[in-house]
């Protein structure tokens, strides 16, 4: 096992010491908790959002907390849920008087520990709404999850109730522009090698020499098909299609586009599928409004992809171009700097 | 008879040996039927209880086995770390300020965790989990105590009832958790978290008994 | 070979359309060139900045065009120069009259090749400066170079001269602010596995399961020593203080940091690592004013890493904090938004 | 005599023959001593001045010439490429406004080209490269036609140094290029670049001659 690390048990606690010294002015971690919130709560009180799930999908999700974005992450290890007295320390640190939206991947372990999470911020009188995303149109079911996985979608869920919160919209708002989210934004992924969860050491599964798996989540649970390696034109039909017919979208649907590096698929190689994704909406004639191209929720290095697409309305649109200063994503006001 | 704060410290410790000792047994299940952490799992979750057996000392009990279910929840983290948390969280609101457990207080904490569990992991008996131990076993407890049998004949029934339902997910097919995955279902194996809650009957019951 | 590809040939083609869809309100392609230019011309005149090199780098160079930073990238075929009318069309496509300054990485193809655009642009009256950048502190010679290689240093120069264009100044302003940059910056890299070159198709070496090669260039060229797989601690001492001996940097210094992923080394680990650099800088009593991590300069899929250190003034850290919004790199402003 | 412009277009198609016949020599030597490349950029650039040949022929010479190092250039892109597109480039310069070439064009076209290749890549002969071929060449046929020698016997000295130059390389070892990084820099082998340069100078030696 190749990594950069120093002991396996520690690479949580090392990799947030690590985000938050890089980003000391825009974060900061909770004392003795695997919990990162915003260096400086909003002025005005805000409803306060709060994700979180295993590590090793980085920068999902503390690379996306700040400004226009998320209040708080939890960092739970890597590929499990955090436990309930972590993400109630995250609810705590962001809260600011006006409610609290937990984002959570629909994960059993995830639903479990932050249901138990909003039982105990409830016994503190914290008004507590969650949303689950289930945007992986691959399996129904899957090995950490009863129903469909929560995947790259997540992401604009994080960006587009963001910014309804930092209008100072209340929680029910906050959560409905969320659940639209979840509602209208599906992916399909796939894989070509797997990854080394570093306390095991050892690959999660293996992939022939020629092969790649179809709909592969982003732990390594399993997919719908293995196949052989395909161009990009067939990979971006593959997975494109399988999103549309879901929703489905239409002719004539306004969309935004991620395509979403697992790890270590180069950026290249990324915007290669970019470009025949485009193309292949385009003769759908399905308008992308946005496009963002990159890893955005990763699976520590698997080398894969995943192709989400959001259903926009002049709502969503508008959220989705609000500024935000993370990390991970940061988006210039459209006006002029003052 | 009544149950103190010292009784049930003394039970902590023993179901901490108890699983420590079964290391073999419990990772293997897991092993043929989930991801194999059960056992890692739960003794790193058990080690912590008795690691802070003083803090615990000085509490009340239901405070005591609340706080027993905050250790579990935030040590073992993932699924059966919130489950059994869950379940000992709910069972010390049942008992809220008493200082010491009768055979009433002993079946509503049953009840309670089991349904903590129920609710949590949206499962029922039958799906091959550790409920599939406690529903009989929380049951029989219940019907023995309405039919006036004392505690010491109500736990060994209970025990008796944990360890069928116990035996009884051999033959059953997953629903949920990681053994649904397999294209098997976990069928031919017993569910290990179903054995690691037995062991926390058995040692109940036989501490009683011995008492 | 694994890849998200068409045609390995066309590769570079596909990526620039792909990397242009996804950011069509940014750059735009020079028709039938391997250029990419911003997509609106700043209204002022002002300095351009013309950079390039071989593909295969992603983001780099490509993913720097924009505002505060770069007027056009040139992209050679993966791991090659661009040939000298792809890069006078970048020139002629950037220029606003102020004239252009060309940022060259020292790579020998890339020298000669930029310094024949130099010479074709010049007998178009455009006026013409370069800098060369070798931040590489790894090897003296290398495969592909004389004198030092340029890599993730690149990125500041980038950054800061093009702050400093932005904000009008005249070409020998803008010059002199690159050339400081890239005398006071210093890089060291390692690598953990080779990449594969598409039109190849095989890797370009090879290392032991427990090997890695310390001060790997960006295109496999050898580095300094192979040795067995380091504790992040350990690599971070070794890379770090390759690079302070250098210039040298001493105790009291500003520097602005750089952890630079290759490709397929996960965001955590790249964390990690910065986590240890941030604490041996400490250590030397350098402080570290603003860092960066993530996947800058690649070598498409390698795993490895490396560590860039700038030593600031008061005039630097005004430059690197300024506003820039590109496809790979944006800042917001300091001030609010109107 | 007297070179028109219908006998360069003649040169170029007989050194794009020449390269092409030669791919297991040169990327044998290449390999050798590079990255193995040589032969397809050197045959890739020739076959697109013979796909130009229609464009080309209704230029003037130094037009012609200037073109055809664009073309090198463009096409080759890498080392070789900037290196000939620069020689031809700068070789059309000192011709500026000729319909025709005599003895002494030629001569101030292979120095003007054997200064651009130095220029551009700062080596020198002796340094392994394709220098070590036209260096001499050059030299060989100033001197010649600066004796007094016409343009047929001029072309053949040249030749005949650049042969001797060429084989010169096998015993140099690399300062610049891919071969300088080798353990042996190359000792032993020919230098690619020098064998191409020299099929250029033989194919328009031959073909003075011949004419
Ligand atoms: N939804 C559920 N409801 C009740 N019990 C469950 C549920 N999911 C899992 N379990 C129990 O948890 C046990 C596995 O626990 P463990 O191995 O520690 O966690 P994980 O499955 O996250 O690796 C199973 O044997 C089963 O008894
Ligand atoms: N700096 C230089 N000056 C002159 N000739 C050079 C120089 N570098 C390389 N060459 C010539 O280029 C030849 C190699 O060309 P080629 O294989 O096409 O390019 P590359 O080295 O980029 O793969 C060498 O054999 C040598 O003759
Ligand atoms: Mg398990
Ligand atoms: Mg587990
Ligand atoms: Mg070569
Ligand atoms: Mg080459």
């Amino acid at each position: 096992m190749k990594k950069i690390i120093n002991i396996a048990d520690e690479v949580v606690n090392d990799m947030i010491e690590g985000l938050v010294a890089a980003n000391s002015n825009l974060l900061k971690r909770v004392d003795g908790f695997n919990v990162i919130v915003r260096k400086n709560k909003s002025d005005n009180d805000k409803v306060a959002l709060v994700t979180g799930g295993g590590s090793g999908h980085e920068p999902a999700h503390a690379g996306y907390v700040g400004e226009g974005m998320l209040d708080a992450a939890v960092c739970g290890n890597v590929f499990a849920s955090p436990s309930p007295d972590q993400i109630i320390e995250g609810i705590k640190a962001a809260e600011m008087g006006k409610g609290v939206l937990l984002i959570i991947k629909n994960y059993s372990g995830d639903i479990m520990n932050f249901d138990m999470a909003r039982e105990l911020a409830e016994m503190e009188d914290i008004s507590v709404e969650t949303v689950v995303v289930n945007d992986d149109v691959a399996v129904e079911d899957s090995t950490y999850t009863t129903g469909r996985r929560g995947i790259a979608g997540t992401v604009f869920v994080h960006k587009v109730a963001g910014a309804m919160a930092e209008k100072g919209a209340d929680l029910a708002e906050v959560k409905r522009v969320a659940q639209k989210v979840v509602d209208n934004v599906r992916s399909m992924g796939m894989a070509m090698s797997s990854c080394i969860i570093p306390a095991v050491g050892k690959p999660g599964f293996s992939l022939g020499d020629d092969e790649v798996e179809i709909g592969m989540g982003i732990h390594g649970e399993p997919g719908v098909e293995r196949t052989s390696v395909k161009s990009a034109v067939e990979l971006s039909e593959i997975l494109t299609s399988r999103v549309l017919e879901d929703l489905p979208f239409k002719e004539g649907d306004e969309v935004a586009l991620m395509i979403n590096g697992l790890g270590s698929t180069p950026l290249m190689e990324q915007y290669i599928l970019n470009r025949e994704v485009h193309r292949f909406l385009t003769e759908k004639g399905i308008k992308v409004y946005r496009t963002y191209v990159g890893n955005y929720m990763t699976a520590l290095e698997m080398s894969g992809c995943s192709v989400s697409l959001l259903k926009l309305d002049e709502e969503l649109k508008e959220l989705l171009g609000a500024p935000a200063e993370t990390a991970a994503l940061t988006q210039r006001c459209k006006g002029v700097c003052k | 008879m009544i149950i103190t704060r010292d009784d049930i410290l003394e039970v902590l410790k023993k179901i901490a040996t108890k699983i420590e000792e079964n290391r073999e047994y419990i990772t293997d299940l897991d092993s043929a039927t989930g991801d194999g952490d059960h056992w890692a799992n739960m003794n790193m979750g058990f080690k912590k209880i008795v690691d802070e057996i003083d803090n615990l000392k000085v509490l009340e009990i239901p405070e005591l086995i609340k706080k027993v279910g905050m250790l579990l929840m935030s040590t073992i983290g993932g699924s059966s770390g919130v489950l059994y948390g869950t379940a000992f969280i709910r069972a010390s609101q049942v008992i809220a300020g008493k200082s010491e457990l009768d055979k009433n207080d002993i079946s509503r904490m049953m009840e309670a965790g089991l349904e903590g569990i129920m609710t949590r992991g949206k499962a029922k008996p039958g799906d091959k989990t550790m409920i599939d131990t406690l529903f009989p076993a929380s049951n029989a407890f219940k019907a023995a105590i309405e039919s006036d049998l004392n505690l010491h004949e109500a736990a060994n029934v209970s025990k008796e009832a944990g360890y069928n339902g116990m035996l009884s997910t051999k033959d059953m097919s997953a629903t949920k958790g990681r053994a649904f995955y397999q294209a098997n279902k976990g069928l031919g194996h017993i569910d290990p978290g179903a054995v690691t809650l037995y062991y926390m009957i058995e040692v109940f019951s036989d501490y009683i008994v011995n008492k």
